[in-house]
């Protein structure tokens, strides 16, 4: 069912709240005040209610059934962290308030450094950043800052390998660093040796993500480390899938440098349709004296703010965002932290792997696994060479799962494997939802094979819309609403 | 344990449809070295009312603007937000999905997204906007090497209004990226101090209105001269409500306007999450950094949104990417959709005019304290002061009395040498009781 | 997509609670204790979450259409009011907690009460029913206790109108009256002449709802209340349509001795899939006497609860609840008056009406109204004679409003018209919600004359279940869930 | 007026439609004299944040029960309840639908409905139970009157450890409908007292386990002696958490079973809405009050769930009605079923053990108090203890010392001559602190 735009539902005088009117004049601001109509309709509560609640119905959500998509981690999100999220003392708490006032927010902040050094081996972690890539960010611009320390400004190069997700090169690139690939061994890992032939003394860091895209655990992890660390380089390890390994293996063990977790996907703050994320980023010792401001400290009884570049932080880099970071999402962590705890993480990612590696014995009869040999981690990759012949392609595919109920797993990525499907089941899916996922996949595959062709290239049939023509909306953007020319413009709104 | 839904059974008859003994036989590619066996020195799992407990004895130490006279602003400000914001934003449908990027089942998000841009395309004046940013402060820093793209040139000036924490994350950027940063001396109202500063290698210009100060500037002049100098002009709002009083950026000849949008739907959480605005003119688009959400036609004909123009994006053209940026700040935006829905024009202007208002009482009170010296002569919701002594102190010994008394400029900026100067602001929040309890106070303490 | 029962998704063992068991042992109490296996299955959190969300998308609800269920009042519910409610001071607060420390909690009964009492004009307000039949039930207790100290306990009959809601004749005849029916004239009316005829000795009260279920407001009401209480009868009113006059007109002006008032229609608490709801009645100063503990009084600076018979409650007819009534509803009525206002009541009262009135004008055209002349109140009444002839019938025509989106009228209620279509759509609905309902009606009104048969005996077709078989269940009753024959049965649990 | 879409131009153009020029003429059927031209004397429209205002301060007035030691019981408990539940009640399509009337579109509530009744006949050991009545007492009532129509007899044997509230409900309804009412004497330990008074003209056995003061009783003894006098036996349960330790109703030999589910699910409220239980054995089901959910098919053949054998009820048969019950607690009963789903056979079972322990510990805690005795030999979570003095009156002293004491018998039944007898509870949410905090202040009061 078509839903209007809140632009055409007739609302240009409508309001959905209820103010006292200020008594005094409106204002001595003179010239300075907007006098032409702003072009925002209102509308009434229970319209609004109704309008958005109805958009809602459009979405796929993980409540409502497997959202596979490959790292993007789509597990379960307890609405006790909801619940506390918005206690007064943390969602009603202003960011400049006297710190003497916000000491609980700041233990917290405490408390979960504690938990992410610990769970990674790490000896410092900035929590600042914002997202995934913003801890990326966060992560170069402590190592460039190492090496221009170090007299080594002229290490201009990252290598990241071509599996790598798409914002680690464009991370590099955006502090000023030249990217260069690292090509990738047959069995889906980093090769050693092309990765020892461009470890130059140009190379400032590596970029590798471990468990990788492929959802495989970099076997030679450590010698990666070795060869890097000789080479004068830092290991930047995105660490994006470190939901398959928490609480079984410490980065920090690994020889990591710099690691940025992302809080929505290992600990399962909420993707709210694309964020807010958030990406604190572990440090090692060599490392920590250039990271990010704002810091907690424990100071005597209680805590305080690191705020400035001097003293203690007279190394850092600077400061990434305005205020502390993404508070609302530490809340939400460690919450999630707690009702785990160290036993509970360690089981979140043996049952990550678990579903994973099912998944993957399960639809291998049908669908042709990117790296049959051995365990996947926390996701299983397949290419598209089972589809060969068949006239439907991965997208195709993908598009036909919407009319099975589910969200299509991530498609098309890694870039390595031709036609990729990478899927990321998550630990909160049950043995019952993964075999009616598997069952309605290996019907599809079947189906596909058995040439039903229009069922997949005209999917999907039963969503909210059938397949949207994403070319016609780049070729000829409409990005904003415009009244059509037979629309009342909004009258100009007389002085309240 | 709570949250995993797989009992001992299932994992046993799951490890053998997989063809392995153990668990630990999945993590065999993990060098035996860095295989733990142990638990970590942590807590084990906890019910749910013990964490409840637990957080509930960390949130109670602190003390929620709510709980009294209270006038932090400085970039993040205190606002009722409808009940129906919040309910909506914790739909499951909403809040547990993920990037819109298969629009066939995410018609919900992309449409809230669309409406959002045109909102902020409204508000700000300006053509078009992106579908968020992470907040005001690295939507300004991605403003900025959004000028620098389409200049190509490496320089921006900053104003001394420009909040500290705005301009350190932009130098933090800027350095990295190789730009040259000109920031003017802080200064209560100075945005066309940027003037003198705007030569031939200037990329852009960007200055904030109301500023950190709360001072309310017509740019228009600055944009005069930043176009006759080829570069571009950057308008900061950190106040969103007061879009509802002033002068868009669009009508001063902004060409691009970023803002911190906290102030509609959002509420306070101790700064983050925010969502960041940011709108430029059309002919720039391909430059922004960020999410867009375009309207297009399905299959059938019928109307619906995508995700577009993603050939700028990370994830598409890698290290060429006009931004690292993939995360966005989308619930943030919804919530910011709905409450600016639930307002509509003749709501954000009452509202704006309320916060005008009771500023100006905040501001009649506090003068007639002697010794507090009133510095923005121009302002929205939010001004400077003088008091006597540091502001800091002058803060600490209000606590005593009840009452938070703003944000001291020196905690935003220690070295600029305004110890005395405090930053007030009042909202529809701020309550009259709220305002004498304050002036009584402050006349208290400096007595 | 069909949604498995929770009994059949394989949980005997799970739980999605974490508790730390209790050291000593489980019991003392021997044989009391249960060792049989009671047959309860449990599931994870996500796993609960999903099956609860999935089924939720099979509901309509008010906040996604119009649900014009005449007589049922299904209005906007503000998230305010349950925001409210589940403050620690009202959710989290003990009945019996020391008095002292719910002072709020009396007061807002207290405030309540004094609007109910000013709204309706009536000196006393029984709040503790917890329903509206509960409320017509506390009426007629009044009126036996009241007949009953004035020597009249022989008055044995209560007259009802033909066209009266089932809970009135059913709560007469719970508290062991006979129920007589009171004709009712060609324009929708109580028929003075038989009401007069059959009020005799032997009447005990009459019981009239007012605007009546024809959505009519009883002309003659000051009338039938001077016949009534010349009688020496009583006059109850049902109050479900109170929303249609708050604010314009007081039942205590029209001679009304007790009325009930449905919080959840009038003042927009939540209904709930059925409930709960809350129905405080209103007394004349002839019934107060009876009303039912408990009640607030104020004593001195505070509040206190009335709850024994005893002193001034000493003619009380009793208790009709634990407790104190719905303090949950309360709160939420309570927040519902302070935002509209007497002002904005008022409005309530009149755009339900206008918007009643608006539907009957635009549907009259392809309907046919039952009392075509002069106003309705809040709801608009059709018949069925528009159909004759069609092979369509007032059910079909209901079952074919779910594929344009709506949820269908009240159907062949009241009993009066035959067919009749009863449709309500309250003051929460915009204008434009009100055009699309009468274009969608008005379409499927031509298609149905147009011999569309198959679209509406065989609708609904896009809801999530097709027409069900009512008659099936009615038959041969399966009222609980049994596992079949080839079930596994839950083993007895271990001792913990 | 934000609830209120209609704009003065809508207004306009709709009486023209109508055919009307003023509101007042659709009113035109109000006779003259009653109707009101005048806004009453009552406040006008508050904005949204004033309206909280307001209800907060209310609220404050109030010592919410998680506030510290707490110890109150007697028929309402206070119990942690997960966060998702709320979440889910809260949905709109279960908030805000209506009674289940047209199937099609309400397979969210009636499935909910089918599961309840089946996890309510589980609980109490019973082959039927409906989709909930307004709450436990009204529940008992309403059993008593359904034992008249199965036995077509007059007369009700309800034990002294019934919880008076229950008694006294009971006893308006019968009182209405002519029904005898042979209430035993108040005493701690004495379900089976009833024995004595059951005739050949007793319609039904009321009893309670645990009863008003806590105790546990095995009442199959009474099941034999009222099923040898042709009467049937209603047993009533408070609280819902002890069927997970104790024995069904329907295994000791109960016909019906009522109870009280606030304990899941539903908070406490200030004692409503709750959710009343209500279960029988399926020969009786026919006489049963209230909404029942049943199990067909639709015109596919797919399974699905109806309100059926409507030819009980008020809507169908009118005065013929097996009672006049329409509104249930369906959202409560949502709550019920989501909470106990939660829990599981499992969680239940550990639910109860840690709350019957918590009491012990209660009991061993209070019993070294000097001057208390523990009057409750038997018992699930709460049990009655005698204090020196008066009850009433400890429980105000200690209040003092930030503990809420518990339930003073006199406070539900001020006739029994039991003031000095003093309902305690324990639940999960008592600490040992708590504990230890009541043992002392009552030490201090009591010495």
């Amino acid at each position: 069912q078509d839903e209007a735009l809140i632009f055409e539902m007739g609302g240009w005088d409508k309001s959905g709240v209820d103010f006292d009117l200020p008594s005094q004049d409106a204002s001595d601001l003179g010239d300075l005040v907007r006098t032409a109509p702003i072009g925002l309709p209102g509308l009434s509560e229970p319209e609004a209610m109704r309008h958005f609640v109805r958009l809602s119905q459009k979405n796929h959500a993980i409540d409502l059934a497997l959202y596979p998509l490959g790292s993007c981690t789509m597990k379960h999100n307890p609405r006790l962290n909801e619940k506390m999220a918005r206690l007064a003392g943390f969602g009603d708490l202003h960011p400049m308030s006297p710190q003497s006032t916000t000491q609980g927010a700041l233990e917290l902040m405490d408390r979960l450094a504690h938990w992410l050094k610990t769970l990674t081996g790490m000896p410092a972690v900035a929590l600042s950043p914002k997202a995934g890539a913003h801890g990326e960010l966060c992560g170069l611009l402590a190592i460039k800052a190492a090496h221009e320390a170090k007299g080594q400004a002229h290490r201009r190069t990252v290598l990241v390998p071509t599996s790598a997700h798409g914002t680690n090169p464009a991370t590099a690139a955006f502090v000023g660093y030249d990217v260069a690939e690292i090509a990738q061994t047959a069995d889906g890992r980093v090769d050693l040796a092309d990765l020892e032939a461009k470890l130059s003394p140009d190379v400032a860091a590596i970029m590798v993500t471990n468990p990788n895209t492929c959802g495989l655990f970099e076997r030679d992890i450590i010698e990666i480390a070795r060869l890097t660390h000789a080479a004068g380089a830092y290991f930047y390890c995105d660490g994006a899938n470190f939901n398959a390994i928490v609480g079984k293996v410490r980065p920090g063990d690994l020889g990591v440098d710099a690691m940025h977790i992302n809080l929505h996907k290992t600990f399962s703050t909420p993707h709210g349709g694309g964020g807010p994320g958030a990406g604190p980023v572990v440090l090692s010792e060599a490392l920590a004296p250039y990271a990010p401001t704002p810091w907690v400290v424990s100071a005597g009884e209680g805590f305080k703010l690191v705020e400035e570049a001097e003293d203690e932080a007279a190394d850092t880099f600077g400061r990434m965002v305005a205020f502390h970071g993404q508070m609302g999402m530490f809340v939400r962590a460690y919450a999630y932290m707690l009702s785990h705890g160290t036993d509970g993480l360690r089981q979140v990612a043996e049952d990550a792997v678990l579903n994973a590696n099912y998944i993957k014995a399960k639809l291998s009869p049908v669908m042709s696994p990117a790296f049959p040999d051995g365990p996947c981690m926390h996701e299983a990759l397949f290419d598209d060479s089972w589809l060969e012949g068949t006239g439907v392609t991965t997208l195709d595919f993908a598009k036909a799962m919407i009319d099975e109920g589910f969200h299509p797993m991530t498609m098309y990525f890694p870039l390595v494997v031709h036609g990729a499907m990478l899927i990321e089941p998550t630990e909160t899916e049950s043995k019952q939802e993964l075999d009616r996922f598997c069952n309605a996949l290996t019907l599809l595959a079947e189906a596909a094979k058995a040439g039903d062709v229009e069922r997949f290239t005209g999917a999907p049939y039963l969503a909210p819309l059938r397949r949207l023509d994403e070319t016609l909306a780049a070729r000829k953007p409409r990005l904003t609403w415009r009244p059509e020319p037979t629309t009342v413009a909004p009258a100009p709104m007389a002085a309240e | 344990m709570r949250y995993l839904p797989l009992t001992p059974a299932d994992r046993a008859e799951m490890l053998g449809v997989i063809g392995v003994a153990t668990i630990d036989d999945l993590f065999v590619d993990v060098p035996a070295a860095a295989r733990k066996a142990d638990l970590f020195d942590l807590p084990l799992h906890a019910g749910e009312m013990e964490v409840e407990r637990a957080l509930a004895a960390l949130a109670a130490k602190n003390r929620s603007a709510g709980a009294g006279p209270f006038f932090c602003g400085a970039g993040a400000y205190k606002h009722h937000v409808p009940a129906t914001v919040d309910h909506i934003i914790q739909r499951s449908e909403f809040l547990t999905s993920y990037t819109p990027y298969q629009p066939e089942i995410a018609q919900g998000t992309l449409q809230v997204l669309f409406e959002f841009q045109t909102q902020v395309a409204a508000l700000t004046g300006l053509d078009v906007a992106n579908a968020s940013m992470y907040d005001g402060s690295t939507a300004c820093a991605e403003a900025v090497m959004m000028a620098q793209r389409v200049t190509r040139r490496k320089k921006a000036v900053l104003s001394g209004g420009l909040h500290p924490h705005y301009a350190a994350v932009t130098q933090t950027i800027a350095h990295a990226e190789g730009m040259e940063i000109s920031r003017q001396a802080v200064a209560i109202d100075a945005e066309a101090a940027v003037l003198s500063a705007i030569d031939a290698e200037t990329a852009c210009v960007v200055v904030q209105t109301p500023n950190v100060f709360g001072v309310v500037t017509d740019v228009s002049k600055i944009a005069e001269a930043a176009h006759a100098a080829g570069a571009l002009l950057i308008v900061v709002t950190t106040e969103a409500v007061s879009y509802g009083l002033l002068k868009s950026p669009g009508e001063m000849g902004a060409d691009i306007a970023v803002g911190e949008g906290q102030s509609i739907g959002v509420g306070l959480n101790y700064g983050g999450p925010y969502v960041g605005l940011f709108a430029a003119r059309e002919k720039f688009v391909r430059q922004m950094p960020g999410r867009l959400c375009g309207e297009t036609v399905d299959a059938d004909g019928a109307r619906g949104f995508v995700l577009t123009l993603s050939t700028r994006e990370q994830h598409i053209r890698r290290e060429k990417a006009t931004s690292n940026i993939c995360t966005n700040s989308g619930l943030c935006a919804l919530a910011f959709t709905i409450h600016m829905t639930l307002l509509g024009e003749r709501g954000l202007r009452e509202l704006a005019a309320l916060n005008h208002s009771r500023a100006r009482e905040l501001r009649d009170a506090l003068a007639a304290v002697p010794g507090v010296e009133i510095l923005s002569p121009r302002f929205f919701n939010e001004f400077a002061i003088r008091v006597p002594g540091k502001a800091a102190e002058v803060v600490e010994a209000l606590l005593a009395d009840g009452v938070v008394a703003g944000v001291p400029f020196s905690r935003l900026d220690p070295k600029a040498g305004m110890d005395d100067v405090l930053l007030v602001a009042a909202t529809e929040t701020t309550t009259r009781g709220d305002i004498a309890a304050f002036a009584q106070a402050l006349k208290g303490r400096t007595a």
